[in-house]
């Protein structure tokens, strides 16, 4: 199995170097070759996993190239602090750069293995190498359309099969100065992504995501350091950290590898490197989104979850991502452009993610990996929509998204199941929200402490409210696409470029197959890498016509015709159209007057500053209990 | 509710029964006017009068919404009816609102936009409220199905007070009756969402409204646990209820609505909530 | 099943001052009110054209009023009925002849019933819709087209002729005249 | 982001009895600029009454400017008529006058305040006003034989006596309605959700009311004790029936309510008196002649003051008649007093406003 693991980390490496030097054309092929053989591997890695997870160490000279490579990095990033007179760049990577030449010098030399890819691993790829190849392919055609040089079209290709290699290493990883080259990896992927348009704009939110993500990296290089002078842990991978956790009793590593993640998961404070990252090429907000950089949030905190869950730290990341929940929901209700709405919208559902990660009880784990699954499809097909609807209908805002109902029916239709798939039942998001309720609803019984209670009923609220501001905003965004004139006499769908047509019609597909086999996936794909991660056995049973997972029972029938009532009768009303009725104008008190679509708006510019005042607070918190305890 | 039967025919005449109790509804309101007021059977003479005018809708996205926007709401009783999940019932009840919502957004008419803004502010209002009170009744009787609470032994009013309470001061909101009914209000809004309807499409409209008083009841008489008397006197004191503070207060802003769901419903549900994670009750 | 017979229990009403003087406009709210309550006849006053059966409209019909008038008129599904109350909203009245209005409303659109008296009484303008039911029953589905009557030319003298109500309009029947 | 939202209330709207059109500007709700094209309504009445009607028949036209207050315009127009004439009237017909103009405003206030309670979603209390409100029209009926249009005041008098047995009756009604407008009272001043409704919405402050020179419940709400009954005593002997000014100070929906009820006290005072002291004399003065000359008048009528200015040329048609109504200049502030209201509010501000479009545009 090794190699053909290792394959996944070579192979993206090599197309990448290829596609700078290709041409268009060959640069075409090998790009959609490279996305079918990954996702091939993939599959076929997850479809023939074993019960065991697969180790494997790499030779000793590799662990000084990794070594060479972090302090090349760094050297990078503090030339780039340096070039653009930032302190907080290169003050931050001068730091790491100190503490890593320390631990370097400390580090034990003991016989571990490097690599370790258990069915949370395989997961990750299928979803990385999946949705990043798509992503991939619709680039070939969104870039041709960028304003720049052949050779930055060419470079930008390159660096999305950089960062799936970054992203395939980062999964894998198992040992920690491993995991923090590759996490600096994707920072600095993302870093020269968010500035490629090389405008004011974009190289200013590229340093904000360069030193905010920089602080990820002092976390784990902190997690290093805490491992390796507490006694008992003393080698620094996830392995041993946490088969060692229940007998050490010291928690601070992990509470600082969650700080990394909940970076890396853009929550508040540091929610502004995502917003941020909007000033780039779509492709790139569709990347940082749904499958990558973001997911490691997720990743680590289910990573890390058994030796964690029910201590102190858990309770504080869960409170800090209901806090965030509900204060995304309520920032993205207050956007209007389309972009920063699923922006927001995002931060919501990875709070919801990490927060389900972190509870790690049976069906919490289930619903975490559901919404990591369907919001990274999801999101993928409605980011890249959004930059079909930059590009061929100049659409922007939500507000003149009015005409495209019009327009362009098919692209409308898209952005109707990629929202309903984040809102209606049963479609996954919808059912991860709901499990997400019920579980919360199940911790205030099995769990005895008052205080405890007190906190997970506090949460509940804030979920709840959460969840209603977030229909809310779907309702806003859903109706303004829905608003039409009049009739067309036959609904004609747009014509659009085969490479845009051909990945919308794949994630379309995908969204909606999923869907209807959701009895299916959630015992046989949802429920075994759930049980790797908790280490015991998710019990799920077929009981008459209802799937009950652990406690939580899912009653199929109403689910179905749920489906075919709510997400396709909403989709069927987009393009029925009733003969032998006669038409009448809009009610308008006789007058003739002008119309204009507003919905409500909100304004969230006071109260930003206090949610990042809460969430420093958090953070601060997150350390301080993992500390004391 | 053990009984298959009854079910299927609750299911079947629920909007009829809803209608009987709109009927009933604009008879004693309009007593408490001290005028005499529509024929009991009044909701039916204008369904059948409905049913008998001229096509005309605005398009058919709208006026398909409105169709599906009533099968849908039936399809969330007939859940509740046979006592399915909660939560579930919850969310399918709110996306039957929905449905009406984005057909309210999906006309270019100013005053259906109004209504739908308004429906919308509404949901936020009172589905907080609803799914604090179906995770209290997860912790009274350990399972989200409504069934179990239509079988608990002890009425689940006495467990749950403040649940009650809760809930009747959110049902105003959602029956669309003064003083939070914004989403409606005829002088503002003339109608809202409902507006650009007409013949046919409106009935749809117009029956799902009785549909609502029938899952709203139910809900009221699931409080009453096995013991159907209890339940049924709940919701005869429940429709008084409704009826004069209908007739004796003035329709508040959407700001005012919304606040007082949110810092008097909700807290009480939570306070709810607490008492029955505790098992104070 | 004959729905013809419903109609006449659930008449929605639908107001609309073309331009009137106010007083048949409170006679009519007035009857909305608990002395006359029209509710017992199953009307409400819907004030949404989209919904109503019937179309009380008081006034002569001001000139900037007349297109609203058939805007709204033209939003009301068939079958429905006008009522037209008032002598002003029936002939012009009093302001017949005057420079910015016309005599009477069925310049317009085609009128059922006439309810005179400056200003209708409650009880009449309820007799009036109560006839206009009748007719409201053997209405089609079909559109209603506008005509205009074959009257004379309204004179700006100071004689004030008034017209006979007498002028056969298309769908058949006789206006009816109440008061 | 387009955020303000354009909201038409009228021509044809459940709130408003008359055709006029009001265009609010809205953000989230929140009236920004408001609108107000009042116009509807222009018949030409000023032109037909100088043109096509004799001056004798002119009160009876004046009357159909407007149905709410048809008996101040004919009063009014009758009071300039005979200053015109130079005629004296008898005391008589000048106290039927003043009982008939404050049994209308009883019904025109109590109609406001309904509209008030209605637009303000408060559908039970509009219920209950109406249902109070009709003895002041039955008493109408009973006084003058109409219930809206009565036709009272001509030029030189009146045209019917007081019998006697409804001069009872009137007094045994009010009798009866005194506990039912207490009841009125409590209820529109005690109402919590009517006072969120109404309190604090619509202001428009004393320097504003100044400024936009408003008149009526709308200038008495804001403290001011503008009041024609107050100020003249040439044409009505208010003072002597009985009268004195009402006024609130907050300026609001809320104060214009009281306003208007409080003036129901007093109507009732004015109408008790009118009554017990009605003098003998004649009904109406026989004249003979043409006017001629100039003259203005002015009076209370339930909206304010109506003022009327007629010139005669020595013939049976008026050379020019004028007249300016109480809401023609109550639009400025109309228009003023919704700015930073809800949209939700603003019917109820409209019906407060208590507008009479059809006296404005004639």
């Amino acid at each position: 199995m090794a190699p053909i693991i290792v394959s996944l980390f070579i192979l993206p490496v090599v197309v990448s170097l290829l596609l700078l030097f290709l041409p268009k054309a060959a640069a075409k092929v090998l790009t959609i070759l490279a996305t079918l053989t990954l996702s091939g591997i993939s599959l076929y890695l997850y479809y023939s996993r074993g019960d065991q997870p697969i180790q494997f160490a790499v030779p000793a000279i590799v662990d000084k190239i990794v070594l060479i490579a972090d302090f090349a990095l760094l050297a990078y990033v503090i030339a780039q602090g340096f070039l653009q007179r930032n302190i907080l760049v290169w003050g931050l990577a001068a730091l790491q750069a100190g503490i890593l030449a320390y631990l370097a010098m400390n580090m034990p030399h003991g016989e571990y293995m490097q690599f370790y890819v258990d069915n949370l691993s395989l997961f990750m790829f299928i979803l990385i190498n999946v949705v990043s190849g798509v992503i991939a392919i619709y680039s070939l055609k969104y870039i041709d359309e960028e304003q720049c040089s052949p050779f930055r079209k060419k470079y930008f290709l390159s660096t999305i099969f950089w960062f799936i290699a970054a992203m395939n290493l980062l999964s894998a990883a198992d040992n920690l100065e491993y995991f923090y080259l590759f996490f600096e990896l994707t920072t600095i992927a993302s870093y020269l992504f968010i500035r490629f348009r090389l405008d004011k704009e974009s190289k200013q939110n590229a340093l904000t995501a360069l030193w905010m993500n920089q602080i990820g990296g002092l976390a784990i290089l902190g997690a290093i350091a805490y491992t390796i002078f507490t006694p008992g842990y003393g080698v620094p991978t996830f392995s041993h950290l946490l088969t060692q956790a229940p007998t050490v009793g010291v928690i601070l590593p992990f509470a600082f590898l969650a700080i990394a993640g909940l970076v890396k998961g853009a929550q508040y404070p540091f929610s502004k490197w995502l917003i941020g990252a909007m000033v780039a090429p779509t492709p790139v907000s569709a990347l940082l989104h749904s499958s990558t950089m973001v997911k490691i949030a997720p990743f680590i905190i289910l990573k890390i979850s058994p030796a964690i869950q029910g201590t102190p730290v858990a309770t504080v990341i869960i409170c800090l991502t209901a806090f965030v929940f509900i204060a995304a929901a309520i920032g993205a209700l207050a956007q209007d452009t389309f972009k920063k709405i699923l922006a927001h919208s995002t931060i919501a559902l990875l709070a919801l993610m990490i927060l389900m990660s972190a509870v790690g009880t049976p069906v919490a784990v289930t619903a975490a990996l559901m919404l990591i699954f369907f919001h990274g499809v999801s999101k993928c097909m409605l980011f890249l929509n959004a930059g079909i609807m930059e590009h061929v209908f100049h659409m922007k805002q939500t507000s003149s998204m009015t005409k495209l109902a019009e327009v362009g029916p098919y692209t409308s239709l898209i952005v109707a199941v990629g929202f309903m798939s984040l809102l209606l039942p049963p479609f996954g998001a919808f059912i991860g929200k709901w499990f997400s309720i019920e579980t919360l609803g199940t911790i205030g019984g099995a769990v005895i402490t008052p205080g405890y209670k007190l906190i997970s009923a506090l949460i509940l609220v804030m979920i709840v409210c959460g969840g209603a501001v977030l229909s809310l905003l779907y309702f806003k965004v859903l109706g303004s696409m829905i608003s039409r004139t009049g009739e067309r006499d036959k609904v004609k769908f747009e014509k659009l470029h085969p490479i845009y047509r051909g990945t919308m019609n794949f994630l379309l597909v995908t969204v909606l197959l999923c869907t209807i086999a959701l009895p299916w996936l959630i015992p046989g794909y949802f429920a075994p890498v759930a049980a790797t991660i908790i280490k015991s056995g998710v019990p799920v049973a077929f009981e008459g016509f209802a799937l009950t997972i652990d406690n939580v029972k899912l009653p199929l029938i109403p689910m179905i015709a749920a489906f075919v009532l709510l997400p396709l009768g909403i989709i069927a009303a987009m393009f029925v159209r009733f003969k032998n009725v006669d038409r009448a104008k809009e009610y308008a008190c006789g007058e003739k007057v002008e119309y204009n679509f507003a919905s409500f708006y909100f304004t969230t510019e006071k109260a930003t500053p206090y949610f990042v005042y809460a969430g420093i607070l958090f953070f601060v918190g997150i350390l301080l209990v993992g500390y004391l305890m | 509710m053990n009984n298959i039967v009854v079910q299927i025919l609750l299911i079947a005449l629920a909007p009829i029964l809803g209608g009987l109790i709109y009927g009933l509804e604009r008879k004693v309101k309009a007593r408490m006017q001290r005028r005499i007021g529509p024929p009991l059977l009044q909701p039916f003479y204008d369904f059948l009068k409905f049913a008998d005018k001229r096509k005309m809708i605005v398009h058919s996205t709208h006026a398909f919404l409105g169709l599906l926007h009533f099968v849908s709401l039936w399809f969330a009783v007939a859940v509740l009816i046979m006592g399915g999940d909660f939560i579930l019932i919850i969310f399918l009840h709110l996306l039957s609102t929905a449905v009406i919502i984005l057909a309210g957004f999906s006309t270019r008419s100013i005053f259906s936009h109004l209504g739908a803004n308004r429906s919308a502010i509404s949901v936020l209002a009172y589905e907080p409220v609803l799914i604090i009170i179906a995770i209290s009744a997860y912790m009274l009787t350990g399972s989200f199905d409504v069934s179990a609470l239509y079988a608990s032994e002890i009425p689940v009013l006495f467990k749950m007070p403040l649940a009650f309470i809760a809930l009747l001061l959110i049902l105003p909101v959602k029956l669309k009756k003064s003083p939070f009914d914004v989403s409606e209000a005829h002088q503002e809004v003339v109608g809202g969402v409902e507006l650009e309807y007409s013949g046919i499409f409106y009935e749809a409209v117009y029956t799902a409204k009785w549909l609502d008083y029938i899952f709203v009841y139910l809900l009221v008489f699931m409080f009453g646990g096995a013991n159907i008397w209890l339940g049924l006197v709940l919701v005869a004191l429940t429709f008084i209820y409704i009826n004069a503070l209908d007739n004796s207060t003035a329709r508040v802003n959407y700001k005012q609505m919304l606040r007082f769901c949110l810092w008097v419903a909700l807290p009480i549900a939570f306070v709810n909530l607490l008492l029955t994670m505790f098992g104070v009750l | 099943m004959k729905l013809n017979k419903y109609r006449k229990k659930s008449p929605w009403i639908l107001h609309y001052n073309a331009g009137g003087c106010n007083g048949c406009d409170i006679e009519i709210l007035a009857c909305l009110g608990p002395k006359y309550d029209i509710e017992r006849f199953g009307m409400i006053n819907s004030g949404n054209p989209k919904q109503a059966d019937v179309m009380l409209i008081t006034g002569p019909v001001t000139k900037r009023s007349r297109e609203r008038l058939v805007d709204i008129y033209s939003q009301m599904p068939e079958p429905k009925v006008v009522v037209a109350c008032g002598s002003c909203t029936c002939t012009g009245g009093v302001f017949r002849g005057m420079y910015n209005c016309e005599g009477g409303v069925d310049q317009y659109i085609p009128v059922d019933v006439y309810v005179p008296g400056c200003g209708c009484r409650p009880e009449q303008i309820i007799a009036g819709v109560v006839e206009a039911l009748k007719k409201l029953e053997n209405k089609t589905k079909e559109i209603e087209k506008s005509v205009r009557l074959e009257v004379a030319p309204v004179e700006s003298d100071n004689q004030i002729n008034r017209r006979e109500i007498a002028a056969p309009i298309n769908n058949g029947g006789k206006p009816s005249v109440f008061g | 982001m387009a955020t303000q939202y354009n909201i038409p209330v009228g021509a044809q709207h459940i709130a408003l009895l008359e055709p006029l059109h009001f265009k609010f500007t809205t953000e989230n709700e929140k009236i920004m600029k408001a609108e107000a094209n009042v116009g509807y309504v222009h018949r030409g009445i000023e032109q037909a009454c100088c043109s096509k009607f004799k001056f004798r028949q002119v009160s009876f036209v004046v009357g159909r400017v407007c149905g709410l207050c048809s008996i101040s315009h004919t009063t009014c127009y009758s009071q300039v008529a005979e200053k015109l004439m130079q005629l004296d009237i008898s005391k008589k017909a000048k106290y039927l006058r003043m009982l008939v103009i404050e049994l209308d405003r009883i019904h025109s206030h109590l109609l406001c305040l309904s509209h008030v309670a209605e637009n303000s979603g408060f559908e039970a209390l509009f219920m209950k006003t109406m249902a109070y409100r009709e003895f002041s029209m039955e008493l109408l009926e009973a006084v003058c034989g109409n219930r809206i249009q009565y036709d009272f005041s001509i030029v030189g008098g009146v045209t019917r006596d007081l019998r006697p047995d409804v001069a009872k009756m009137v007094l045994e009604k009010l009798k009866i309605f005194k506990p039912q407008l207490d009841e009125l009272v409590d209820i529109y001043s005690n109402n919590y959700t009517l006072g969120l409704k109404n309190k604090g919405v619509g202001v428009i402050a004393k320097d504003d009311v100044y400024r936009l020179s408003a008149v009526g419940p709308f200038a008495r709400a804001a403290g001011i004790p503008i009041d024609v009954r107050n100020e003249t005593e040439d044409t009505l002997p208010w003072k002597e029936a009985g009268f004195e000014v009402v006024t609130e100070t907050t300026g609001d929906v809320y104060a214009r309510n009281l306003v208007r009820l409080k003036e129901l006290y007093v109507s009732m005072r004015i109408i008790e008196n009118v009554i017990n002291g009605l003098p003998e004399g004649d009904l109406a003065v026989d004249f003979k002649g043409f006017p001629s000359g100039e003259a203005i008048n002015r009076l209370e009528a339930p909206r304010g003051e109506l003022f009327y200015y007629a010139k005669g040329n020595k013939t049976q048609i008026l050379e020019r008649l004028k007249i300016k109504a109480p809401t023609f200049s109550n639009v400025a502030a109309m228009v003023h007093g919704f700015h930073d209201n809800e949209y939700a509010s603003a019917p109820a501000i409209i019906g407060s406003y208590d507008p009479c479009l059809s006296c404005t545009s004639r």
